[in-house]
């Protein structure tokens, strides 16, 4: 084909644009007719199957895009994984008060604790282990805590009713 | 050689008198060791009366230099110290310092060239926008019950231990907080309230203060009143409603 | 090569991260050792230099980055995407004290470039090629300023340690 050697041009247009590049643009730009370009586009699709290859070009919104291949999700969604998907041990020690006696308010689980929980149920509610569950009938009105259904997904439990009795597996009873 | 209209024509050109100086400089072809102090002072002050001319605000550092050029020149005119001067003081070029401070900024100027062309070098390579994947925080994984159930106890215990010695997390309290207790309790329990009753969180000296101002803004908002029978005695509160 | 399949993935991830990825995260992501990622980097490297491709992969600021080929330059231009503005001489100069002093104060620049840099120490850190870098311990604690990881990029520079041989290049000795 005669503009074949227009290819890498092309698929640099597409990796910088980022957005789709419609026919007529691209055709204005590297000054070949669009008909060579479906034609050239078509031979690079087929390039681009090899499994060596990551990228795909895909037709949407009236034009070309050059994007990642689907089966290769699973991969780039570890890109942008944050590098601790571990739960600190204050997160989970905050968790787990919250796992067993809710609904209970920050102040309540600071006097369990404590400690100040205010970052810790931060990363809780951003990871969506807990929710506010409305506000106590108390001074101050303040929010309570809850579990999520993630909560259970995480720890691999059908509902909170197969969280464990509690009293059975502690020492000391429950205070107050 | 014309030196006002060379000026004109570069005049917003310096970016300061190192740079005005670096120019006049490479124009007059001088050695920046040995500068002939008379011909670049005078060269400095005539750009500096072109700018005066235009209207253009002169920037202080300007002037400075000018001033050092003027001073280092007087000091150049001075006749050579006798000979059984210390020899310390006599190898002394006033000149020195102005050479050092110039020689230390072309070292920067060239830097700045030389970081310019990599920039240019490196705008040939075109990147792209990083791809907007959606964004869901995983779940942590390899958690079970257990674990679960162990950090529960673990807290648990060492809190029902300490539980004797009542621990108080330090709290922040807010005089919005103090005003809804206040008025939570004027609410529920009764109409009047002495004001030691409405410090119930921690009896700390920073609830005192949020509930003192507290008052003061109920009463601003007219929604309590205050009596006092005596000077230093209870102060009540009541609704006013 | 053993993990040669894995061009595919190396590929997608470096296109939808954009920025330069770092070798220990691409080895943490794919589970490859790092020395054969750099092997397996180098064999794509050589892949692009085909002309029928418009992509390269370069090493900048500690990473490596997919980007479009420097010879293709001036067909890119025409896509005419927002670009950054360029420095000014004053931004550059105050930038190539940073560089070379870092980490120094407001004023150690001041009395090098015998101008107020306020304004510019503005624009420096508003295009983050700059940042704040703590604070000296002298009279008045005045702030530290350094060099950012997009200033490596913006250069093209692999880590700071490019600096002192760059400065050899320098007709007038090597800053300090």
């Amino acid at each position: 084909m005669f503009y074949r050697h227009l290819k890498g041009h092309i698929e640099a247009l597409l990796f910088a644009s980022g957005e789709p590049l419609a026919l007529n643009q691209i055709s204005d730009i590297l000054e070949v007719p669009a008909e060579q370009l479906v034609l050239l586009l078509a031979e690079m699709k087929e390039d681009l199957a090899d499994p060596m290859r990551g990228l795909t070009i895909v037709e949407v919104a009236g034009g070309y895009q050059l994007c990642t291949k689907p089966e290769l999700a699973a991969t780039l969604e570890k890109l942008d994984r944050p590098s601790d998907a571990k739960l600190s041990p204050a997160s989970l020690e905050t968790l787990a008060i919250i796992a067993f006696k809710q609904p209970i308010t920050r102040q309540e689980i600071e006097s369990i604790r404590g400690v100040k929980v205010d970052r810790v149920l931060g990363t809780l509610l951003e990871r969506r282990l807990i929710r506010e569950q409305g506000r106590k009938e108390a001074i101050g009105r303040p929010i309570l805590y809850g579990t999520t259904e993630e909560f259970l997904k995480c720890f691999g439990l059908n509902s909170l009713k197969d969280l464990p009795e509690l009293a059975s597996f502690l020492h000391t009873g429950q205070p107050e | 050689m014309n030196a006002g209209n060379a000026y004109t024509v570069r005049l917003e050109t310096f970016e300061g008198p190192l740079a005005l100086l670096m120019h006049l400089i490479d124009k007059n072809q001088i050695d920046i060791y040995d500068i002939p102090v008379a011909l670049v002072t005078e060269q400095y002050l005539t750009y500096i009366k072109t700018m005066e001319q235009f209207n253009i605000e002169i920037a202080s550092e300007f002037l400075v230099m000018a001033a050092t050029l003027l001073q280092i020149k007087s000091r150049m005119l001075l006749p050579k110290p006798p000979k059984d001067t210390p020899p310390e003081e006599e190898g002394i070029d006033p000149r020195q310092e102005l050479v050092d401070r110039l020689i230390e900024y072309k070292k920067f100027k060239e830097a700045a060239a030389l970081l310019g062309e990599m920039a240019e070098i490196r705008g040939q390579y075109f990147t792209r926008q990083r791809q907007e994947l959606a964004r869901e925080i995983p779940l942590p994984e390899g958690l079970t019950i257990d674990d679960l159930l162990m950090a529960f106890a673990a807290v648990w215990e060492s809190h029902a231990a300490e539980n004797a010695y009542g621990l108080v997390a330090r709290e922040e309290i807010t005089v919005q907080d103090k005003m809804h207790d206040i008025l939570y309790l004027l609410r529920s329990k009764r109409s009047r309230l002495s004001f030691d009753e409405t410090l119930l969180r921690s009896g700390s000296r920073s609830e005192m203060v949020a509930a003192f101002l507290a008052v003061l803004e109920l009463i601003r908002l007219k929604r309590i009143t205050i009596t006092q029978e005596k000077s230093f005695g209870a102060i009540y509160l009541t609704l006013k409603e």
